[in-house]
């Protein structure tokens, strides 16, 4: 095996595969699973204060060429999932916690209360697309993202990763503002906004109608703003969107980031694919030369 | 893609009080236990096992119970449903005599696993239990295949008088039984594994389900075992290591409910 | 045969298969193919005042679920190119002018010169994802969007298209103040941001290296555009972006979409695929007792 | 995917002044007269012709004449370009006595074809055309596979003194020819068609490509003819309704150039 080991601001990632938000990861049964299948790290799904149901069903459906889905970002709530959390106190996978708010104040609090039960990240989710109030409302506001990230910033000591959208205009200006609020990484993409009509019945499929797009077909997008970011900001990027192979993954490497995440592909491979991701990467390295990942990262600009 | 499919209600008939089964066109090979999602549109999506199959038409049963399940409820001929599935691995039928044991709208779900025994020329011993008389159903569907068939209320309105599980308890006892399938409530089934010891056993779980792709991690049990695509069918030896089994689920937000 | 006849402002079509910007259009003769293989109206490639030559080479590549195409709006000047169009004069199916510019004066100027040289509509490029200082850093201001379609319907009496990205997060404003402006209709939508990366090289391929998204991938993109518009503003709506059966087209019929427009799909199934669709999109109206394309076109929102 | 592959060049070979063959790995079928894109990583990507191939390796043959030429001659054995394709449609060889004319980098296109021609054991005569000797190439090659070679330069300094296809009006004149095959110059290629009236003639073009996919219509001639994917390989008797034909062709922009 080359050396898969990868870092991003103060985490230490034995391989470079994280566990994406809202993905196999609504109690500690499924992120222990997702770690035993060889995931580098685990994002938690994205907890709000309250609890909340999300939306009614159809809430995820499979399209040609990706997975369409409108939770609604169903959460039991801050408290009660911080059990699931301490709960995974014992692993030496570094856990990341994904919150969502519509203020800076809401954001301090669940940010304060993830260091608590053992978090060693917070990831900031202000790019959901489908989700009224909270998402993409904050992400593209300037100055209240500014406002949120400096505020837990102040509050807590691990890291803060921001988690984008690739469903706004001005990117590099907005990674940009990211930086300087002190954010320590981006996490980029969430999900394109995209809807499927059912033709028997004229009718949108998912309940909440237009949803967020994952999967194969988003990975060029994922990747060119992956690429856009890493050659205007200097700040460590987490890429998202579309990997299901290891050459997706060297791809978005290439691209600049420094760490992936995998969502979609566990419906295209199974939860095993933190092992075959990372076993294409090593076999990949090892016929190119590579000794480790860093050598790659940010290859295709540098 | 795995999007609904759009079909209309061929039948829709009464089995028992709240209790009906709807037909429709949908192609293809079920293995017994399956399920599908099942879309009302405009109201919801839910999982319904397969109760009825041919090659060209499926059929669910289902008691009235929601939102979603009266709609079903209150669907006429050429209404229009969307199915995507069938779900889930279903069961493995191994031995010479087989136990169903089925509880309340459990037997939906064993039925099409007990006529499977019936044709392989399996002996099945089929326990129907029901809070009350006219909640029973399938009794002489089950019948009619070759099943022995006992029949169990918790008032003792007809048949044995208490739970599915304390029939099957005698059963047990008096027959040989080389394996047991069940489906039903979940303290019913935990209380009917203590029983039958190490005799094959597996049981079909209910549990809260959104994508039912193995993707969305709403259905988990234990160390992640996806209900939908791991499931519905567990084996016994599974289930004891599973500490939720029997104890509690959890609604859409996440939020753990006690059985 | 139903009736496939659909009308957008003044244009009235025989069938709702239009031929995309930028493909099949470099001259006259191409735009005759198309037309003799079906498309009910043809959009010309963008052009600008002056000639351009686009970007070097790569400048197409097939992705696995799309195509990604950076070609730098080349293009021999609206006076050369205004001589293509005089060629078409005779034919009987509407022309539309696609133009691209960095302000208002010149974007007047090509709609008065496309006029002139006989075009029946102009569809103002404001969103190409690739074009530094044209597309869509026209498209995404506000202010300066709504002087140049003004000025134009000062100056012009054919209508005026505007053709807008899906890369935009306030898509419904965007499109509240096209119409406010008075144009009549928007066209929806552009490519969307992409980029691939070739692994061997660790270079972009494209050499522009990124480029626009096209193609089967970004229907249920482009779907949600459309219904999000045609939800909330009331002007005509062309919908565009991956439509390759008449299936597709259908569904951005039931999105809101009065016509659709079709470029990656001559890729996939050749230029016959305005008679394959039309085909099709009659059969789809047959089998479901529909006597015209009108019952159709909003059914998922209506 | 019709994403350029990467391979490394294998051999460079000097074929003549300014005139290189390259060769490198590349596996799969060609019909004589298709092309490949040619990636050059941060140089440009260009259409060539394959003027050699076996089931893993493939060659061009290319004049340097510009940026992306000059970096193609650049190479040595090890260096990486791209590769997509093959392209285009390629010749049908049909009759026993073929014709085959090749002006300046023309011949590299028609090698193959000659070649398979020779393989069916049919006749080939070989007219290449250059304006100077030192710009000739694949004459031996030719002779190798049992062809008939002719010779013209325009200076006279070797072979017959004038356009090749003027010593192609004397070869018709003399022998019985099936069909005719020719690339290389426009204007040269339309006076060939006027000579041969009635015999079947397949010209090879050359037009600016981008996509190369039959997509981005920048290739065009005629009524929407995709040099491409329709050619670059036209029948004599589509190209005599071409107006463009010997003619113009048009610049990146879209701008017409006469020839
Ligand atoms: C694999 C599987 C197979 C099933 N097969 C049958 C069957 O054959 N017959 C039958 O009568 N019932 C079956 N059920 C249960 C059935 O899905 C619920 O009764 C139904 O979803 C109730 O929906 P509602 O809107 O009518 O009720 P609600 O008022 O929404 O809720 C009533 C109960 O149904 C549960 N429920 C609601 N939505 C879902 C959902 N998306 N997934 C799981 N549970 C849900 C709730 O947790 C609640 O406890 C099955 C469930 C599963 C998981
Ligand atoms: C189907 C086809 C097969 C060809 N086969 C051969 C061959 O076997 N051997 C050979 O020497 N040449 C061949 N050519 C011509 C070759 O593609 C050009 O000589 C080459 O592109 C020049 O590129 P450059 O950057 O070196 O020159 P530039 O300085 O860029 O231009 C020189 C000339 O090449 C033309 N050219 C540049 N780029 C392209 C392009 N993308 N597509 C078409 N023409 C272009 C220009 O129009 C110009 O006239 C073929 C062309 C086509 C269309
Ligand atoms: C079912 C589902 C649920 C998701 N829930 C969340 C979420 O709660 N928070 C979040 O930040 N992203 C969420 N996402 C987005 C993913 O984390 C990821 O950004 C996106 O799916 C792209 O990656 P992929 O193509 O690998 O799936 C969800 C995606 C899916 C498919
Ligand atoms: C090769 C290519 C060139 C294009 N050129 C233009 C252009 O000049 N102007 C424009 O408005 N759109 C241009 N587009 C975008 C298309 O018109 C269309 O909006 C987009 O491709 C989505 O539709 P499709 O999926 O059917 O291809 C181009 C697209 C491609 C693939
Ligand atoms: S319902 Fe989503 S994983 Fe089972
Ligand atoms: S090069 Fe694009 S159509 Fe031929």
């Amino acid at each position: 095996m080359t050396d898969l080991a990868t870092t991003i601001s103060a985490l230490q990632l034995k391989n470079p595969t994280m566990l994406a938000s809202g993905i196999m990861d609504e109690d500690v049964g499924s992120m222990q699973r997702m770690i035993d299948c060889g995931a580098g790290a685990i994002v938690t799904k994205s907890i709000g204060l309250h609890p909340r149901e999300g939306y009614l069903n159809p809430t995820v459906i499979e399209l040609e060429y990706g997975i369409l889905n409108a939770m609604g970002l169903p959460n039991p709530g801050i408290d009660i999932y911080g059990k699931e959390i301490k709960a995974l106190e014992k692993t030496k996978i570094p856990i990341i916690g994904s919150i969502f708010a519509a203020n800076a104040k809401d954001f301090v609090t669940l940010a304060i209360k993830m260091q608590h039960f053992g978090a060693n990240a917070v990831e900031l989710n202000v790019s959901c697309p489908h989700a009224k109030h909270y998402g993409l409302e904050v992400g593209s506001d300037a100055s209240l993202l500014r406002e949120i990230i400096s505020s837990i910033k102040h509050q807590i000591h691990i890291p803060v990763f921001v988690k984008i959208s690739p469903n706004i205009m001005n990117l590099v200006e907005v990674a940009q503002n990211i930086k300087n609020a002190q954010a320590d990484a981006i996490v980029a993409i969430n999900t394109v906004k995209g809807m499927k009509i059912d033709l028997e019945t004229g009718q949108p499929i998912l309940a909440n109608k237009t949803g967020g797009y994952s999967g194969k077909a988003i990975k060029p997008i994922g990747i060119r703003c992956v690429y856009d970011i890493a050659q205007n900001v200097d700040i460590p990027i987490i890429g998202v969107g579309g990997i299901t192979t290891g050459e997706d993954a060297i791809e978005y490497f290439m691209a600049g980031a420094s760490a992936v995440q995998i969502g979609s592909a566990i419906y295209y491979r199974g939860p095993e694919v933190f092992k075959h991701i990372c076993k294409e990467i090593d076999l990949w390295l090892r016929k190119h030369n590579y000794k480790n990942l860093y050598e790659l990262i940010g290859a295709a600009y540098l | 893609m795995n999007i609904p499919t759009i079909t209309s209600i061929v039948t829709s008939f009464n089995e028992a009080s709240d209790i009906k089964t709807i037909t429709f066109t949908y192609p293809g090979d079920v293995s017994p236990g399956q399920f599908f999602m099942v879309w009302i549109p405009g109201v919801d999506e839910i999982p319904m096992s397969v109760s009825f199959a041919t090659k060209t038409m499926k059929g669910i049963t289902f008691r009235n119970v929601g939102d979603a399940t009266l709609a079903l409820y209150q669907l006429k001929k050429g209404d229009k449903i969307g199915i995507r599935g069938p779900y889930g691995n279903g069961f493995s039928l191994k031995g010479k005599h087989l136990l169903f044991v089925g509880g309340g709208t459990g037997i939906a779900m064993l039925a099409l696993a007990i006529e499977q025994a019936r044709k392989k020329k399996l002996k099945a011993t089929v326990i129907i239990g029901a809070k009350t008389k006219n909640q029973l159903f399938f009794e002489g569907r089950m019948r009619q295949c070759g099943a022995t068939v006992l029949v169990s209320t918790d008032d003792g309105s007809t048949g044995y008088k208490g739970y599915a599980s304390e029939l099957a308890k005698h059963v047990l006892k008096e027959k040989h039984i080389d394996a047991i399938y069940t489906c039903g409530p979940e303290q019913m089934m935990k209380t009917l594994l203590l029983y039958c010891k190490t005799i094959p056993f597996q049981a079909s779980l209910e549990r809260y389900m959104k994508c039912a792709l193995g993707l969305c991690g709403q259905c988990c049990i234990g160390k992640g075992l996806r209900v939908c695509l791991d499931g519905p069918v567990f084996d016994g030896t599974v289930l004891k290591k599973i500490k939720d089994f029997g104890v509690y689920h959890r609604d859409a937000s996440g939020r753990k409910i006690l059985f």
